[in-house]
């Protein structure tokens, strides 16, 4: 691409250089608005659509883009498809480096463009892929249509056709707009007009409040009529094996610690018997009486509780709630023990959110599944689990400073919702 | 002592008009000297743009077919939109790499890794200058034709070899590692069908393996001997498709396991090159696959003087081409159909069961000899 | 070929170094942003270690400032391939804590679009399976089918992907009245195509060679990690929650849970070809029962949960698909959304199946599990 | 992996896959062939060239719009339901007091770029102002464009 470049300044000093000049322009063009090879990258949903792009129903390659190149040295086309997380943006930016020039990029989808649904609240990922690289085309949509990409390729050929040997492609600069926050600078705006429009119609409102003291608006907005439909009655699902009753009887003849959340004063049986049948019956257990508990559940014949949903946590004021997600494959029942573990105020107030705040042993030996489960929760909520054999961070980076699923986590980057 | 000669019938063409050309130049200028030397010029020139038109032409009219044909495989319609029905998309795609950037990973061995997509690019263009495209019209009629082939085809091998070595990169080097030792024991095979052919047709002779087969498509080197002729032309297939690197066989490049094999690191032209030479190493391997068993470019007579009339009426090189064709169809539809083997199994599938095929194949065909004919 | 015959063992004994490759985030075989780091020695795995949340996005968290409703429009971008089975998990959560039943039209409508978003995700994974494998004509030929579900799908919900659909208490809209007559002209359609696909597919001998006793996951393995779905279903563990736990009406409808022994790919592969014929059994069922008459959702309520955990589970295409809402005060934001998908235990067992093969055998193993990282991260 | 068979049994696999191994090829072949020669099963539509027949579904949620009459008068009350129902914020309704010191809307403004086209707003709507229009052709080379105002007109009221 180099010596093309050079082309204007060796020919423009011979007669008639200025069309071949032209006419070099108008082939290097036409290869390159016409060959666009994508890269083969995607994260998310809009890589489903750009897939579907290129599959039969769409065929991008009747643009001649069906080559997804898999090594980025070959692509000329980077589709920005599906949100980019903090995780990944060096990786996008390694990507791009590695794409020789010139090269392109389509923010495809409103994760790229702004962050789409993951723009408030969220810790984790980035607010538009201008952050990272330049782009080009912006395809809104969420995902976009196959129709929308095209479009947007159709969009990035014309742009590409402008360029010239005097004007040639360069390679632009990421911009920043990981702050901006369109909702509360709209607002602002309007605010600020708002006032001045106050100050300009003051007289105007008061001369039209005297001239018309009853005033009263011509307009009535039309409610929308909603179709009325019956009230239906829920019918719970069916139930198989034990039922919450004799679990939960079972369970406080060995252990008889064992409670279920209530706020009423009936004794607990009779809470347990008015669960309806589809609820699984979730026990609250003590945390030194988990692991027995998890022991004689999982090898109690008449449990038989071999299979692990799940573990996860609630984060509380002052205590976190440790869910473990019990089922038995054989019988059909399920069983929730929620562990309720008192946060660890010892620690001092301002090294709490960076430090691990309660303690459990891991039943990782019993359930394998459990192992990445449970570095789950330990990334989330900073709950250390005792004899976990590889308790890393899991979905974060290993410097990434808090524990996000927390209530009084804060990240620097995150803005909160304004409505 | 068999002493291998190489006949050029563009070059006795060539020789032949040079001195009567000459005379029309002062007479000063005439010597005999001057003549050779100048016919030889004008002979090297002719030949090197045959073989490359032949083969650059080629390129991108395959790229463009390739393209067509596994899109009405799958139900698509492929490249649409530049000229008529996308025919001039492929010429869009070289030059757009042509222009684009070129530049080496850090860490490469820069030499090697620019050699390396011109030595993959010298066999198929040497391959190509040995076969027949129609009665006289070869580049270079070597009477040890075969052995030739089979020597420079192992070219490619170094090529790709050096490619993913000199890339700095692990896929690079597993690709590189697999192509080596795919396209090594795929060779064996390859070379032991065209022993095969060799050993009926009585030469190593492309031009007169080819007029051997003259007569009705019953001559030709597939149905002259039964059975052992089909399974021949099929185990020649699925040899040189190995050999190629082509899918279901393409282990070297595995898009879905090693991102692009041994050219993950290649852009720009370098990647061009090696994007060709997968293409012009096709219709070098249909040419040989055309030449060895379906007669060349000989017409497909039936046997009927009226209608074969007619068929040798048509230029042996539109019969060559048409035959090449329907050779890289075949290539192309096994391509799009098949999934790739693994690399181990490729290795079982070679050894375990090409190799002793082929040995069964050379000694029933050698019996077959010696009994009928 | 055939592995070696019996007193043919080789030796290995040159000596080998280990070494790492880097597979991902942006593989073409990874399905999306994971990142798989193996330790191998020559072209055999000796480790994977996945490493999770490349895209991890926050979900749960941002989950716990929005409203239900909102939660439902969120819960599309978890497994975008069936989009439409993740709405159902979420709502039947609500149902259970706002206690509102659905009717019968909205019923056979929800199981409908599940199955229709079910055969859309073994579609993907046909096509995923063949061109993993090397034959990009596959992954064409599952799309192919595929389109003509979202088209069905954007008829009815007004999107093709991400459809935020069902209601509490029913669905958004009505389904038009085209709906039937295309669903029914979609399964001959499919029917047809799906023989020719499992020709293409199902006997091909390098497919067998490739996937019979690769990855071999035991039964007692794949309880252990809390496999489900299919992959649970092809170790043989008849366990799928439209039998174990039937929700909406699955109870109505005569189907059978296809299970298989060997738990290797080519059972995991089989097993979802069988099922899609499954689907397509219920859907035909469901074509001819279709209720025209009737109210197809119940009386429309704000979305307010009373205070306490509800817990809902459903069997999407890839498996059990948990929902797990916490409402601290009677609201209509909940305090905690926790959702359990069905390919994170898939990815921690990963290490188990592809201990011991080749690479192309990872990509195999991958394939078939059938991963969405999207699912996994949130 | 290596099975415990004996030899024999190894041969009659082997020749047993020699047979039914080349056979399923050619199953397999068939199917592309038919393919191949079938032109009726291409499905393509040619998409910037069927732009006059390429109609999306009714409910199709493209981008958002106000629903206005001939002279640009809208339905929106500035009630901001919208607003609340939307999951990112990507709507602003701001409303500004007409003449009469009502409160009226002002500026619909509509963040195009982080809307996820979900028609919550259109739901929660309950004067039926606002609908998802059938556009899917939005793709820009500047970002800012992608941020609309809806309304022509001021509201009534």
């Amino acid at each position: 691409m180099g010596i093309i470049n050079f082309a204007p300044k060796i020919l423009d000093p011979i007669p008639g250089g200025k069309y071949v000049v032209n006419a070099i322009d108008y082939v290097v063009n036409w290869a390159r608005a016409n060959s666009i090879w994508p890269l083969t990258y995607g994260t998310s949903c809009c890589a489903i659509e750009m897939m579907s792009s290129s599959m039969a129903r769409y065929d991008i390659a009747r643009f001649g883009s069906e080559v997804f190149r898999a090594s980025p040295r070959q692509a000329d086309l980077f589709i920005l498809a599906g949100t980019i997380t903090r995780r990944m943006a060096p990786a996008i930016q390694m990507l791009w480096e590695q794409i020789p020039g010139p090269k392109y990029a389509i923010a495809m989808g409103a994760c790229t463009i702004s962050g789409g649904p993951f723009i408030y609240d969220n810790y984790a990922v980035v607010r538009g892929a201008q952050n990272l690289i330049p782009v080009d085309v912006f395809v809104p949509g969420c995902p976009p249509r196959p129709e929308a990409l095209f479009h947007g390729l159709l969009t990035l050929r014309e742009k590409i056709l402008k360029e010239t040997c005097r004007n040639p492609w360069h390679e632009g600069n990421p911009k920043d707009v990981s702050t901006m926050d369109r909702y509360r600078e709209a607002a602002k705006t309007w605010a600020a007009l708002e006032e001045m429009k106050d100050e300009e119609m003051a007289e105007a409102r008061a001369k039209f409040k005297e001239e018309h003291p009853d005033y009263k608006s011509s307009f009535k907005p039309i409610r929308v009529k909603k179709e009325d439909f019956p009230e239906v009655p829920r019918v719970p699902f069916n139930r198989f094996g034990l039922t919450q009753s004799e679990i939960f009887a079972k369970l406080r003849e060995k252990f008889p610690n064992v409670t279920v959340h209530t706020h009423s004063e009936d004794p607990i049986e009779d809470v347990v018997a008015a669960i309806p049948a589809d609820r699984p019956l979730e026990v609250m257990v003590e945390p030194e009486d988990y692991l027995p508990i998890v022991e004689f559940v999982k090898n109690s014949p008449e449990f038989d509780m071999d299979y692990l949903i799940d573990v996860t946590a609630i984060d509380y004021d002052d205590h976190f709630d440790m869910v473990t997600m019990l089922r038995s494959l054989k019988h059909g029942h399920k069983l929730f023990l929620c562990v309720q573990m008192k946060k660890d105020f010892s620690i001092p107030e301002e090294k709490r959110p960076t430090s691990l705040l309660a303690s459990v042993k891991s039943i990782s030996h019993l359930y394998p599944g459990a192992e990445v489960k449970e570095r789950e929760v330990y990334d989330m909520f900073g709950i250390n689990f005792e004899g976990h054999p590889d308790q890393r961070r899991i979905f974060l980076d290993k410097d990434f400073v808090g524990y996000p699923l927390r209530k009084d986590f804060t990240h620097p980057q995150m803005i909160r919702r304004p409505v | 002592m068999f002493v291998p000669s190489v006949t050029n019938p563009i070059g006795d063409f060539v020789r032949d008009m040079v001195p009567r050309l000459a005379e029309f130049l002062p007479a000063s200028l005439q010597s005999d000297t001057l003549n050779s030397i100048v016919a030889f010029l004008i002979n090297a020139v002719i030949c090197v743009i045959a073989v490359c038109v032949v083969n650059i032409g080629s390129a991108p009219i395959l790229i463009y077919m390739e393209r067509k044909v596994c899109a009405h495989i799958q139900c698509r319609l492929g490249p649409m939109r530049l000229g008529w029905h996308g025919t001039i998309q492929t010429i869009a795609d070289v030059l757009k790499m042509l222009f684009k950037e070129v530049y080496a990973p850090s860490g490469a061995d820069k030499l090697m890794f620019y050699l390396a997509p011109l030595i993959v690019l010298i066999a198929p263009f040497i391959v190509c200058a040995l076969i027949p495209f129609g009665r006289n019209l070869v580049v270079a009629d070597v009477s040890m034709g075969i052995p030739l082939i089979i020597a420079v085809n192992g070219f490619g091998v170094l090529g790709i070899l050096l490619g993913g070595w000199s890339s700095n990169n692990k896929y690079s080097l597993l690709g590189a590692l697999r192509s080596g030792a795919q396209m090594i024991s795929y060779e064996i095979s390859f070379a032991m069908i065209l022993l095969f052919v060799v050993m009926i047709s009585g030469s190593t002779n492309l031009m007169s393996i080819t007029l051997g087969q003259e007569g009705t498509i019953a001559d030709w080197w597939i149905f002259k001997i039964p059975v052992l002729g089909i399974i021949a032309f099929i185990l020649f297939f699925i040899s040189s498709t190995a050999e190629m690197n082509r899918a279901p066989f393409d282990i070297a490049e595995a898009e879905q396991e090693l991102t692009g094999g041994y050219h993950t690191e290649y852009n720009g032209t370098p990647f061009a090159m090696f994007y060709l030479a997968e293409y012009i190493a096709l219709v070098t391997n249909s040419a040989l696959a055309t030449t060895c068993f379906l007669g060349g470019f000989l017409p497909p007579c039936i046997g009927v003087s009226f209608v074969d009339n007619y068929l040798n009426m048509v230029p042996g090189v539109v019969w060559f081409f048409a035959k090449v064709f329907f050779m890289i169809w075949c290539y192309m539809m096994v391509r799009w159909t098949f999934v790739r083997p693994r690399v181990d199994q490729l290795m079982d599938f070679e050894w375990k069961f090409l190799l002793p095929v082929n040995l069964v194949l050379l000694v029933a065909g050698a019996a077959y000899i010696v009994v009928c004919g | 070929m055939p592995s070696l015959p019996p007193g043919f063992r080789l030796q290995r004994e040159t000596n080998t170094e280990e070494f790492f490759i880097n597979m991902g985030p942006q593989h073409p075989s990874t399905h999306g942003a994971l990142r798989l780091a193996l330790r191998m020695d020559g072209e055999t795995i000796v480790e994977v270690v996945p490493h999770f949340g490349y895209i991890h996005r926050g979900m749960e968290k941002q989950a716990e400032s929005m409203s239900y409703l909102q939660y439902i429009a969120l819960s599309d971008r978890q497994d975008y391939l069936t989009a439409i089975q993740n709405n159902l998990g979420v709502v039947i959560a609500l149902e259970k804590g706002m206690n509102v039943g659905v009717p019968e039209k909205g019923e056979y409508i929800r199981v409908m679009l599940q199955e229709l978003g079910r055969i859309a995700s073994h579609l993907v994974f046909y096509g995923c399976f063949g061109g993993d494998l090397g034959g990009q004509t596959c992954l064409l030929f599952g799309f192919k089918e595929r389109e003509m579900i979202h088209d069905i799908l954007e008829e009815v919900t007004g999107s093709r992907l991400t459809t935020n659909y069902f209601r509490p208490g029913g669905s958004r809209y009505d389904v038009p009245e085209t709906f039937i007559p295309r669903v029914k002209a979609f399964l001959d359609y499919l029917e047809d195509s799906m023989r020719d696909y499992e020709r293409f597919l199902s006997k091909n001998i390098i497919v067998l060679e490739r996937s019979i006793g690769i990855g071999v996951l035991s039964k007692e393995d794949a309880i252990a990690y809390g496999c489900s779905g299919p992959v649970l279903r092809a170790s043989g563990v008849e366990f799928d929650v439209r039998r174990a736990n039937p929700y909406s009406i699955y109870d109505q409808f005569d189907f059978d849970i296809p299970t298989f022994k060997n738990g290797d790919c080519y059972d995991r592969y089989k097993i979802r070809i069988a099922e899609i014929h499954e689907s397509m059994k219920i859907l035909r069922q469901c074509v001819e029962k279709f209720p025209k008459e009737g109210p197809w959702r119940s009386k429309e309520k704000p979305v307010r949960l009373p205070e306490g955990r509800y817990y809902s589970e459903i069997e999407t295409a890839k498996g059990l698909y948990a929902t797990y809402v916490v409402a601290a005060t009677t609201g209509e934001k909940p305090y905690r959304i926790h959702t359990r998908g069905p390919s994170f235990p898939h990815i921690a067992a990963l290490n188990k199946m592809a201990q011991g093969h080749k690479i192309s055998d990872l990509v195999t193993i991958m394939a078939t599990l059938d991963p969405v990282i999207p699912e996994i991260d949130r | 992996m290596q099975e415990n068979i004996t030899l024999l049994q190894y041969f009659k696999r082997y020749f047993k896959r020699c047979i039914t191994g080349p056979w399923s090829l050619i199953c397999g072949l068939s199917v592309s062939l038919k393919y191949f020669f079938d032109p009726r099963r291409i499905v393509t539509e040619q998409y910037p060239e069927n732009r006059k027949t390429l109609k999306m579904h009714d409910r199709y949620r493209g981008r958002l719009e106000m629903i206005e009459d001939e002279e640009g008068n809208n339905h929106c009350t500035a009630c901001g339901m919208c607003e609340r129902a939307c999951p990112n914020a990507s709507i602003n309704v701001l409303s500004t007091k007409n003449i009469a010191g009502k409160k009226v809307l002002g500026r619909y403004v509509y963040h195009f770029a982080s809307c996820t086209q979900c028609g919550l707003c259109v739901e929660a709507c309950p004067f039926g102002a606002i609908r998802m229009n059938q556009d899917f052709e939005v793709a820009t080379t500047d970002p800012n464009s992608l941020e609309m105002i809806l309304n022509k007109k001021e509201g009534q009221g």
